[in-house]
C-alpha cells in the first residue's frame, strides 16, 4: 500500500465530505439534485477506488450501483417529481444555512477526532475513510433534519446512505453482504419513496411532509 | 352502695341550699331533693308518641352505671369488697357508658331540643373525658397504678408530698367534674332556657319516674366525683382495708364533712360564676385537657430532676 | 394431614368457587350455594385457627412447585397464621351467613359471586404464604379481587372512581411492600420468610424497611395520610363487602405488617417507634374526627375504620418501644391489646356495616339526613346496631372497653422506658387516644341517634321493613360476640397468648386463673378489671331499680306528643340533622384540623328565598397531598404530550441529537 | 424432501414459499387458511426445535439457547395473530375498509414479514440480520399503511422515514463491528460470523466497541421503540390493522430486542469496552417514564397500548442493562409475557374497535356489561400488562424491582415511579373502557375469543405456575447474557 493509493483515497473520501457541505449550502431544488448527483459520483469513484486497492473487485459492482442509481437515475426522477409536482424550488431551511454550515463543521470534527481515537488498531485506509463516513453520515442526518420538504430530505437520506457505502467500502473485506444489502436498500427505498410519493401526491397537493402532518393521529 | 344513693340527693340539697343563702334566700330546705324525687316516682309517666323502647330503658341504665361506678369510689375506706372489679379507666368509661344512653335518649323521641342537648353534651364530654382520662394517667403515674383502692392508699401515705403534676390534676379534674356535672360556667342545672341549656334540653322530654331516676343518677354523678376528688387528693382519713371500727367511723366522718365543704365551696363558685357561651366552653374545659397533659408531661420532668 | 394442607385445601376450595359460580350461575340456588359453602368454608378456618391457638398443627409447613420456580410457593402455619384465620374465620363466615339474605337483593348477582369466594379465598393465602413472592402475589390478588367487588355497581361515577383510586392506592403498598422485600431479601433473593428471620440489618436499613411496611401495609390498612380510599371503597361496595373489607380484610394487611415487622425483621431501635406510635394516634384522631362530619351512614363508618386502625397501630408502635427496651412483658401487654382490638374490631365493625347494608335495604338511603326512627321499623336490626354502637364506642362491659382498656395500661407502663422523649411522648399520644374514644362516641351517638332514632326523614325510611332472618342471625351471631367477648376478656387473652410467646417470647399472665374472669395484666395492685361483674353489677342495679320504682311507686304510663319545651309538634325536618348534630365539634375542631367552612347566605328582607347555610369540610389530605400529586402528573403529562405531535422532522432531531449527545459523551469519556 | 430435514430451514422456507403463493391466489378465505396454516407450520417446526437437538451453528444458520426463546415465540404469537387476523380481516372486508387486491398484498406481506423476523432470528450473521429487519421493517410498513387513509399514509411514512434512519445507523454499527473484529478474525465472511465473534470478543478492540455499540443502540433501539426514539410506534400501531399492532407489539419489537442483546453480549465479553449496562438502563428508564405519562392524555385506544409497548420495553431494557441472573431471567420473562398479553389486548381491542366501529378511548364504555368476554378478558390483558397478579408479568416486575432496589435504590425507585404512573393510566381508561353505562353499538362480537382466551392462559399459568424445564432454560439464557 503505498503513499499515492493513500493520499487519492483520502482525496476521494474528503472529497466526498465536501460536495455533503456543498450540499448543505445550496438552497435551490435543482443544484441540489445536481449537487446530489456529484456526490454520488464522487462515492463511486471512492469505492471503485478501494476497489482497485484492496483487490476487491465486488466493490466495482457496488460502484456501479452508486454510479447508475445514484448519480443518474434517482437524481433525475427526483426532478421530475419535483417538476411534475410542482413543488418550491426552493429548498426551505429551519435554521440559516451559516448556522448549519457551522453545525456541519463542528460534527465532522467530532466526527473525525472520535474515529480517529477509537480506530487505532485498524489500517490508516480505514480510519480515514470512517473518518469521513462518519462525517458524511452526520452530514446527511442534519441535513434532513434542517429541511422542511420532503424532496430534501430525502436527498439527505441518500448522502446518509451514502456514507454507510464509504464505510462499508472502506471496511476491508467486508463481504458481499454489503453490497446486496446496499443495493437492496437502495432499491427498496427508491420503490417505496416512489410509491408514497405517488400515493402523497393523490391523497394530498404536495410533498412537503408539513402538511401530512396535519393529519396526526390523536388529535381527532 | 345505698350509701352513695342515699347521700346523693343531700349532696344537691347542700349546694342549692348554700346558693339559696348565697343570694339571700331562704332556700328549700336540705331535704327537698329527696322529695322532689320521690314525688316524681309517683307521677305518671308522659311518654312521646314517638319515643321507643330505648327511651324508657335509658333512664334506668343510666342510673345503674353511674351508680355502679360511685359504688367502685372509696368514700371513706379503701377496702371495698370489689374493687378490682374495675379501676379508674373503668369508671371514667362507666360514666361515659351513662352518657352515651342519656344522649341517645335526647335524639330519640325526635326534637330539635333533644338533639341540641346531645350534640353539646357529646362535644363538652369529648373534650373532658380526654382530660379527665389524663388526670387518671398522672394519677396512675404517680402511684403505678389504676386502682382506686391503691391509689388512695398511695396518696394518703406520707412519701408523696407536693408535686406540681397534682395540683394540675386537681384543676384539672374539677374543671372536668364541672363540666360533667352540668354546673356553672358550663351549663346551669336550673334553667330551661332554650340557648343555654346543655343537660337539660336532653332530658327533656322526661317526666315521672324516668325524670327521678336521672334526677337520682346526676346527683349521684355528682356525689361521684367529689368522692373521687376526695378521695384522691385529700385522702385524709380514709380507712384502710384493716382499720377497725374506729377507723371506719372516722373516715365516715370525715367524709361527711369533705362532702360538706365540696357542697358550699361549689355554690359559692357557682354563684360568683356566670355561666359562658356554649362555643366558650371548648376553650374552659380544652384548659383541663391541657392541665391535664402538662401534669402528665411534668411529671417526669419532676421525676427526672 | 397437616393444618396447613387442610387449609391450603379449603382456600383453594374458595379460589375455585369463583370460577364454579360463572358455570352455576343459571341456577337459582346460585348464589344461596355459594354462600353457604363460603360459610362452611369459613368455619373450617375458625376452627382451624382455633385448633391452631390451642396448639395443634403449629409450625407445619408445605412447599408447592409454584410460584417463583426456584423457592417454590412456601406455606407455613403458626399461631399468628392461626390467630388470624380465626379472624377471617368469623368475620368471613359471619358475613357469608348475611350475604344469604342480603344477597338476594343484588341486582346483578355475577359481578359479585365469582369474586366473593375468591377473595376469602385469597385473603387465607396471605395469611398462610411463608415467602416473599407468594405474599405478595396472594396480596395483590385479594385487592384485585377486591377491586372487582367494589365495582358491583359500576354504573355509578362515584363507584368506578372509587375503585379506581382503592386499586391505585394498592399498586402503590404492593410497591412498597415489593421494595420492603427486595431489602429483606437481600441481593440474592431469598425470598423464604424462614430465610430473611436470622439475618442481623443495621438499625437504618431496618428503619427504611420499617418506612416500607407502613407505607404498604399502612396504605392497606387504612392508616393516614394513605387512608383516601377507604371511604370511596367501603361505601361503594355492597354492604357485606364493606363488612368483608373493613372488618376483615384490613385485618390481613396488619397480619402483613405484623409479620414482617415483628416476626421477619426482629427488635427493632427505638427511636423507630415514635412514628409508629404517633402516626397511629393521628390517624385515630383524624379518621374519628372525619366519622364524625360525614353525613353518609357508610363512610362514616369507613372513617370510623380509619380510627380503629389508628388505634391498632399505637398499639404496635408500643409493642415496639417496649420491645426495643427489653420490656417483655410490658411489650407483651401492648402487643396483646393490638391483636384483641383486632379481634374486637372484626366484630363490631362487620356487625354495623352489616347493619347499615340492613339499612340500605329497607330503605334504599346511605344518607344519615333521610333516615331516622328505625329503632320502630327495624327493631332487631337497631337493638344489634346499638350494640355494636357500644362496643365501638368502647363502652363497658362490652368488648370494645376490653381492649382499649388494655391499650390504656400499655400507656401507662411508659414511665419504666428509659428514653425520656418516648416517656414523654407516649402519654401524650394516650391522650390523643382518648380523645379518638370520646370522639367516638360521639360519633356513634350521632349516627345513631339521626339514623336509627328519632323520626323518620323521608318516606324511605317511613316505609323500611325488618330484613330477613339470615342477616338478623349473622348480625345476632357478632353481637353476641362482642358481648360475650367483653365480659369474659380473659380468654380471649388467653387464647392471643400462644400468637405473643411467638412473636415476643413472652406473655401476660394466665388469665384463667383469677376469679371471676378477671382480667389482671400486670399485677393486681396496679390494675384489674372484671367484665362480668361490671355487667352483672349494671344489670342487676338496673333491674333492681326498675324494680323497685314499678313495685313501690309508680308504673302508669300516659302517651303523649312531644313536649319539646312546648313547641308543637314540627316536622321532622326540625330534628337534629347529621350536620346538626357536628356542628359543635366542627366549631371547635373542624375548623383549625379539617379546614371546615359554614358560609351562611341570608336573603335580603323582603325576599322570600330560603337561608342557606353550607357546610364544607373534607379530608385534608386530599387537598394537601392528592390533589398536588394528580395536578403535577396531569400538568407534567400534558406538556410531554406535545412530543406526540411533533413532525417528523422534529423526531429525526431527536434522534440526531441523540446520537451526538453518545458520541460527544463517548469522546470524553475515552 | 431431504432439503426440509432440518426445521430451522423449514422456518425459512415455509413463510417465503408461501408469501409466493399467496401473492398470487385469489380469494382470501382461502389465503386466510393458508395463512394460518403456514404459520402453524412454521410454529410446529420451532416447536420441534425442543426436542430435536439444534444443528451445529453453520455459516448463515444458528440456533442456541438465546435465540430459540424467541424463535419459538416469535412463529408462536405469529400462529395465534394469524387465527386472530382470519376472523378479523373478514370483517375489513365487509365493511370496505378493504379490498380483495388488498388482502392478497396482505396475506403475503404477512409471510414475508413472518420470514424477516424468523430469518433475523436464527441468522448467525450480523448482516444477514441486519438485512432482515430491514425486510420485516420494510413489509410492516407497507402493512401499515394499507389502509390507505391519511392518517394510515402519515403513520407509514414517519414510520418508514424513521425507521430507514435508524436502520441505516445499525448498518454503520455492524460494519463498526466488522472492523473491530476483522483484524482479529481476518477479513471476510468469518469476521461477521455470530459464534465467531462471539468468542473471539475479549480481543477485539474496545474502542471500537464502543462507538459500535452506541450506533446500535440507536439503530435496533429505533425499532424496540426506546424513548426519544419511539415517534413512529404509536402511529404505526394505531393506523395499521391490529393484527399488524399486535405482530408489532408482540414481535418485532422483540426481534430488534433480540439484536441489541446479541451486541450486549459481545459487549460484555470484552474486557476492555464499556459496560452497556448503564445506557440501557437509562434508555429503558427514560423510556418508562416518558410512555407512563404518555398514556394519561391518549384519546386512541391503540396508540394508549402502543405506549404502553413502549413502556414495557423500558422495562425489559432496564433488566438486561441492570444484569444478573435475576434481573436478566426476569428480562426475558418479561418479554415473553409482554408478547403474549399485549398482543392477547390487541386481539381484544381489535374486536372492540370493530364492534364500536371507532378507536376513540371516550366512546368505548361499559364492556363487561355488554360484552362480558370481550370485557373481561380486555380486563384481564391489562390488568396482567399493568403488572397485577395473578399473571406472569407480575412476577417479573417482582423480581426487577426487588432485585434492583438492593442494588441501585435511586434506580429502583425511579423505577416503582414509572410503574405506578403506568398502572394509573391504565387503570383509568381500563375502568372507562369496562365498566359503566355501555355506549355505542351493542351488537354481539361473532369473532372467535380462542387466541385471546389462549394467550392470557398461558400468561395466567406463567403467573403461578413456571414449567422447571422452561426455567432451567432460562436460567441459562440468563447466564449466557451475564
Amino acid at each position: 500500500m503505498d503513499r499515492i493509493a493513500f493520499d487519492i483515497a483520502h482525496l476521494l473520501a474528503g472529497g466526498l465530505l465536501l460536495v455533503s457541505f456543498m450540499m448543505i449550502y445550496q438552497d435551490r431544488m435543482f443544484s441540489l439534485l445536481r449537487v446530489f448527483a456529484f456526490h454520488a459520483v464522487v462515492l463511486s469513484l471512492s469505492v471503485a477506488w478501494q476497489a482497485y486497492n484492496q483487490n476487491a473487485p465486488h466493490l466495482y459492482i457496488t460502484a456501479a450501483i452508486a454510479l447508475i442509481f445514484k448519480a443518474i437515475i434517482i437524481p433525475g426522477a427526483l426532478r421530475r417529481i419535483v417538476l411534475q409536482l410542482d413543488i418550491h424550488r426552493e429548498v426551505e431551511n429551519v435554521v440559516g444555512i451559516g448556522v448549519t454550515m457551522l453545525a456541519g463543521i463542528g460534527l465532522s470534527a467530532l466526527s473525525i477526532v472520535l474515529m480517529l481515537r477509537v480506530t487505532n488498531t485498524a489500517d490508516a485506509f480505514a480510519r480515514e475513510d470512517m473518518a469521513f463516513a462518519l462525517s458524511v453520515v452526520l452530514l446527511g442526518l442534519l441535513m434532513m433534519v434542517t429541511r422542511r420538504n420532503a424532496v430534501s430530505q430525502i436527498v439527505g437520506f441518500m448522502s446518509l446512505e451514502n456514507g454507510m457505502i464509504l464505510a462499508a467500502a472502506g471496511a476491508k473485506g467486508m463481504p458481499l453482504v454489503v453490497e446486496i444489502s446496499v443495493a437492496f436498500s437502495v432499491l427498496v427505498a427508491f420503490i417505496v419513496i416512489g410509491v408514497f410519493l405517488f400515493r402523497i401526491r393523490e391523497r394530498f397537493d404536495s410533498v412537503d411532509v408539513n402538511v401530512m402532518d396535519r393529519h396526526r393521529g390523536d388529535q381527532r | 352502695m345505698v350509701l352513695v344513693v342515699a347521700l346523693a340527693p343531700l349532696l344537691v340539697g347542700i349546694v342549692r341550699k348554700v346558693k339559696s343563702r348565697l343570694t339571700r334566700r331562704q332556700g328549700a330546705p336540705l331535704i327537698q331533693p329527696y322529695r322532689d324525687i320521690l314525688r316524681l316516682m309517683r307521677k305518671e309517666v308522659v311518654l312521646a308518641e314517638n319515643a321507643s323502647w330505648l327511651f324508657r330503658v335509658v333512664p334506668y341504665m343510666v342510673f345503674a352505671a353511674t351508680w355502679v361506678a360511685a359504688a367502685l369510689i372509696p368514700t371513706f375506706a379503701t377496702g371495698l369488697q370489689f374493687s378490682w372489679t374495675a379501676d379508674l379507666i373503668a369508671i371514667v368509661a362507666l360514666l361515659g357508658s351513662a352518657r352515651f344512653f342519656l344522649a341517645l335518649a335526647g335524639m330519640d323521641v325526635g326534637t330539635s331540643f333533644g338533639g341540641i342537648g346531645s350534640s353539646r353534651e357529646m362535644m363538652i364530654a369529648s373534650m373532658a373525658e380526654p382530660a379527665m382520662m389524663l388526670t387518671v394517667f398522672s394519677l396512675a403515674l404517680v402511684a403505678g397504678s389504676t386502682q382506686l383502692s391503691t391509689v388512695a392508699d398511695y396518696l394518703a401515705s406520707p412519701e408523696v408530698g407536693l408535686r406540681v403534676s397534682l395540683g394540675m390534676g386537681l384543676v384539672a379534674l374539677v374543671v372536668v367534674a364541672l363540666a360533667e356535672n352540668a354546673r356553672i360556667p358550663v351549663d346551669n342545672p336550673g334553667t330551661h332556657l332554650e340557648v343555654t341549656m346543655v343537660h337539660e334540653a336532653m332530658v327533656l322530654e322526661y317526666s315521672g319516674r324516668h325524670l327521678a331516676m336521672i334526677e337520682l343518677a346526676s346527683a349521684l354523678k355528682l356525689l361521684l366525683y367529689v368522692s373521687l376528688i376526695g378521695c384522691v387528693f385529700f385522702p385524709w382519713g380514709i380507712a384502710g382495708s384493716d382499720d377497725g371500727i374506729a377507723g371506719y367511723l372516722r373516715g365516715a366522718v370525715l367524709y361527711l364533712s369533705k362532702l360538706v365543704i365540696a357542697g358550699v365551696l361549689l355554690a359559692v363558685f357557682e354563684t360568683s360564676t356566670a355561666k359562658m357561651r356554649v362555643f366558650r366552653v371548648p376553650d374552659f374545659v380544652g384548659i383541663a385537657l391541657m392541665l391535664a397533659l402538662l401534669g402528665t408531661l411534668l411529671l417526669f420532668v419532676s421525676r427526672s430532676l | 394431614m397437616s393444618a396447613v394442607d387442610f387449609t391450603l385445601l379449603i382456600a383453594a376450595a374458595l379460589l375455585a368457587l369463583g370460577p364454579t359460580a360463572i358455570f352455576i350461575r343459571r341456577l337459582s340456588w346460585a348464589a344461596t350455594f355459594i354462600y353457604a359453602s363460603a360459610i362452611v368454608m369459613c368455619g373450617l378456618f375458625a376452627l382451624i385457627g382455633l385448633a391452631g391457638l390451642a396448639g395443634y398443627g403449629i409450625g407445619s409447613s408445605q412447599v408447592l412447585p409454584l410460584g417463583l420456580p426456584w423457592i417454590g410457593a412456601n406455606f407455613h402455619f403458626d399461631a399468628l397464621t392461626a390467630f388470624f384465620m380465626v379472624i377471617l374465620g368469623i368475620g368471613g363466615g359471619a358475613i357469608s351467613l348475611y350475604a344469604v339474605g342480603y344477597g338476594r337483593h343484588e341486582h346483578a348477582p355475577m359481578r359479585v359471586l365469582p369474586f366473593y369466594p375468591a377473595f376469602l379465598g385469597a385473603m387465607a393465602m396471605v395469611l398462610l404464604a411463608a415467602d416473599a413472592f407468594t405474599f405478595l402475589l396472594s396480596w395483590e390478588v385479594m385487592s384485585l379481587l377486591s377491586w372487582a367487588l367494589v365495582l358491583t355497581h359500576h354504573q355509578e361515577e362515584d363507584t368506578r372512581k372509587a375503585a379506581y383510586v382503592y386499586l391505585l392506592m394498592a399498586g402503590f403498598g404492593t410497591m412498597s411492600l415489593l421494595l420492603a422485600f427486595g431489602l429483606l431479601a437481600g441481593p440474592d433473593g431469598a425470598y423464604g420468610f424462614a430465610a430473611m428471620r436470622g439475618v442481623t440489618r443495621t438499625p437504618v436499613m431496618a428503619a427504611v424497611i420499617l418506612v416500607l411496611m407502613l407505607l404498604g401495609a399502612g396504605s392497606k390498612a387504612g392508616l393516614a395520610p394513605l387512608h383516601v380510599w377507604l371511604p370511596l371503597a367501603h361505601p361503594a361496595a355492597p354492604s357485606h363487602v364493606s363488612a368483608l373489607m373493613s372488618g376483615v380484610m384490613t385485618k390481613i394487611a396488619l397480619y402483613g405488617f405484623i409479620r414482617v415487622v415483628f416476626d421477619l425483621l426482629g427488635p427493632s431501635a427505638w427511636w423507630a417507634s415514635p412514628a409508629v406510635i404517633l402516626l397511629g394516634a393521628v390517624t385515630a384522631v383524624l379518621g374519628i374526627l372525619l366519622a364524625m362530619m360525614e353525613r353518609d351512614l357508610k363512610r362514616a363508618l369507613a372513617y370510623s375504620t380509619i380510627e380503629n386502625i389508628g388505634v391498632i397501630f399505637a398499639a404496635l408502635g408500643l409493642t415496639m418501644a417496649f420491645r426495643a427496651n427489653g420490656m417483655t412483658a410490658a411489650a407483651a401487654l401492648a402487643f396483646t391489646a393490638a391483636l384483641f382490638h383486632i379481634f374486637n374490631h372484626m366484630a363490631f365493625k362487620s356487625l354495623l356495616f352489616m347493619g347499615a347494608g340492613s339499612v340500605l335495604n329497607a330503605t334504599g338511603l346511605r344518607d344519615l339526613d333521610g333516615l331516622g326512627g328505625l329503632i320502630h321499623r327495624m327493631p332487631v336490626t337497631s337493638f344489634l346496631v346499638l350494640v355494636g354502637a357500644m362496643a365501638i364506642s368502647a363502652l363497658p362491659p362490652l368488648n370494645g372497653f376490653a381492649s382499649e382498656w388494655l391499650l390504656f395500661q400499655a400507656v401507662l407502663l411508659s414511665p419504666q422506658i428509659p428514653q425520656a422523649g418516648l416517656q414523654l411522648m407516649i402519654p401524650a399520644a394516650g391522650g390523643l387516644l382518648a380523645l379518638a374514644a370520646a370522639l367516638a362516641a360521639a360519633a356513634f351517638v350521632r349516627i345513631y341517634g339521626v339514623g336509627f332514632l328519632g323520626r323518620a326523614r323521608s318516606d324511605a325510611a317511613r316505609c323500611a321493613v325488618e330484613v330477613d332472618r339470615f342477616s338478623l342471625a349473622a348480625m345476632g351471631l357478632l353481637a353476641a360476640l362482642c358481648v360475650l367477648v367483653g365480659v369474659l376478656p380473659g380468654i380471649v387473652i388467653d387464647a392471643i397468648s400462644p400468637v405473643v410467646e411467638a412473636i415476643l417470647a413472652g406473655r401476660l399472665p394466665d388469665q384463667g386463673q383469677d376469679a371471676w374472669f378477671t382480667i389482671i395484666p400486670i399485677a393486681e395492685a396496679r390494675s384489674s378489671y372484671n367484665g362480668l361483674l361490671v355487667m352483672v353489677f349494671v344489670a342487676l342495679s338496673a333491674s333492681l331499680a326498675a324494680w323497685a320504682v314499678h313495685r313501690y311507686a309508680s308504673r302508669q304510663l300516659r302517651r303523649a306528643p312531644a313536649w319539646d319545651c312546648g313547641f308543637p309538634n314540627a316536622d321532622p325536618i326540625t330534628q337534629y340533622s347529621s350536620g346538626g348534630f357536628a356542628q359543635p365539634l366542627r366549631r371547635v375542631l373542624g375548623v383549625n384540623l379539617l379546614g371546615a367552612r359554614e358560609t351562611v347566605v341570608m336573603p335580603l328582607p323582603g325576599d322570600r328565598s330560603p337561608a342557606r347555610l353550607t357546610v364544607e369540610v373534607g379530608d385534608p389530605v386530599w387537598g394537601r397531598i392528592y390533589a398536588p400529586i394528580a395536578a403535577t402528573v396531569s400538568t407534567v403529562s400534558t406538556k410531554m404530550n406535545r412530543l406526540q405531535f411533533l413532525t417528523i422532522r422534529r423526531y429525526l432531531s431527536l434522534v440526531f441529537l441523540l446520537l451526538i449527545f453518545l458520541l460527544l459523551g463517548l469522546m470524553i469519556w475515552i | 424432501m431431504a432439503l426440509f430435514s432440518n426445521p430451522v430451514q423449514l422456518i425459512l422456507a415455509v413463510p417465503m414459499i408461501s408469501a409466493a403463493v399467496l401473492a398470487i391466489l385469489p380469494g382470501y378465505k382461502l389465503s386466510s387458511r393458508i395463512n394460518v396454516l403456514a404459520c402453524l407450520v412454521t410454529f410446529l417446526a420451532a416447536f420441534s426445535l425442543f426436542f430435536i437437538a439444534p444443528p451445529a451453528p453453520g455459516t448463515y444458520l444458528l440456533i442456541d439457547e438465546l435465540n430459540i426463546v424467541f424463535i419459538v415465540l416469535n412463529t408462536f404469537v405469529g400462529f395465534t395473530a394469524s387465527t386472530f387476523s382470519a376472523s378479523y380481516i373478514a370483517h375489513e372486508l365487509e365493511t370496505g375498509r378493504l379490498t380483495p387486491i388488498y388482502l392478497r398484498f396482505y396475506h403475503a406481506m404477512y409471510q414475508v414479514m413472518m420470514f424477516g423476523m424468523n430469518l433475523a432470528l436464527t441468522t448467525n450473521n450480523i448482516g444477514l440480520m441486519w438485512v432482515a429487519v430491514e425486510i420485516a421493517t420494510l413489509s410492516t410498513v407497507l402493512m401499515v399503511g394499507i389502509y390507505r387513509t391519511h392518517e394510515a399514509l402519515e403513520a407509514a411514512w414517519k414510520y418508514f422515514i424513521l425507521g430507514s434512519v435508524g436502520i441505516a445507523l445499525a448498518l454503520f454499527g455492524t460494519i463498526l463491528v466488522y472492523l473491530s473484529a476483522q483484524p482479529v478474525l481476518g477479513e471476510g465472511p468469518p469476521a461477521m460470523i455470530w459464534t465467531n465473534l462471539q468468542a473471539n470478543a475479549a480481543r477485539f478492540d474496545p474502542a471500537l466497541l464502543n462507538l459500535a455499540f452506541i450506533f446500535l443502540l440507536l439503530g435496533y433501539g429505533t425499532k424496540v421503540g426506546l424513548a426519544p426514539l419511539h415517534a413512529w410506534l404509536p402511529d404505526a400501531h394505531a393506523e395499521g390493522p391490529t393484527p399488524i399492532s399486535a405482530v408489532l407489539s408482540g414481535l418485532l419489537l422483540n426481534v430488534a430486542l433480540y439484536a441489541v442483546l446479541r451486541f450486549k453480549m459481545l459487549m460484555s465479553a470484552n474486557p476492555g469496552a464499556l459496560d452497556p449496562g448503564p445506557m440501557m438502563i437509562a434508555m429503558g428508564l427514560v423510556s418508562l417514564i416518558f410512555a407512563a405519562l404518555m398514556l394519561y392524555r391518549r384519546r386512541d385506544i391503540k396508540r394508549l397500548f402502543a405506549y404502553s409497548s413502549i413502556e414495557h420495553m423500558g422495562i425489559i431494557v432496564f433488566a438486561f442493562g441492570i444484569g444478573g441472573p435475576l434481573a436478566n431471567f426476569a428480562g426475558l420473562l418479561h418479554m415473553v409475557m409482554h408478547s403474549l398479553t399485549k398482543s392477547a389486548i390487541f386481539f381484544s381491542v381489535g374486536h372492540i374497535a370493530q364492534i364500536k366501529g371507532t378507536q376513540k378511548i371516550s366512546e368505548i364504555r361499559g364492556l363487561t356489561q355488554s360484552h362480558p368476554v370481550l370485557g373481561w378478558g380486555l380486563a384481564a390483558g391489562v390488568l396482567a400488562i399493568a403488572g397485577m397478579p395473578p399473571f406472569g408479568v407480575f412476577m417479573s416486575e417482582f423480581l426487577v424491582v426487588s432485585t434492583t432496589f438492593d442494588r441501585q435504590p435511586i434506580l429502583a425507585l425511579l423505577l416503582v415511579l414509572g410503574l405506578l404512573l403506568a398502572f394509573g393510566a391504565l387503570l383509568l381508561r381500563l375502568t372507562g373502557f369496562i365498566f359503566g353505562e355501555p355506549t355505542g353499538s351493542l351488537k354481539p362480537s361473532e369473532a372467535s375469543y380462542v387466541p385471546l382466551i389462549a394467550h392470557m392462559s398461558l400468561v395466567l399459568m406463567a403467573g403461578v405456575y413456571l414449567p422447571g424445564p422452561m426455567v432451567a432454560w432460562f436460567q441459562a439464557v440468563a447466564r449466557l447474557l451475564g
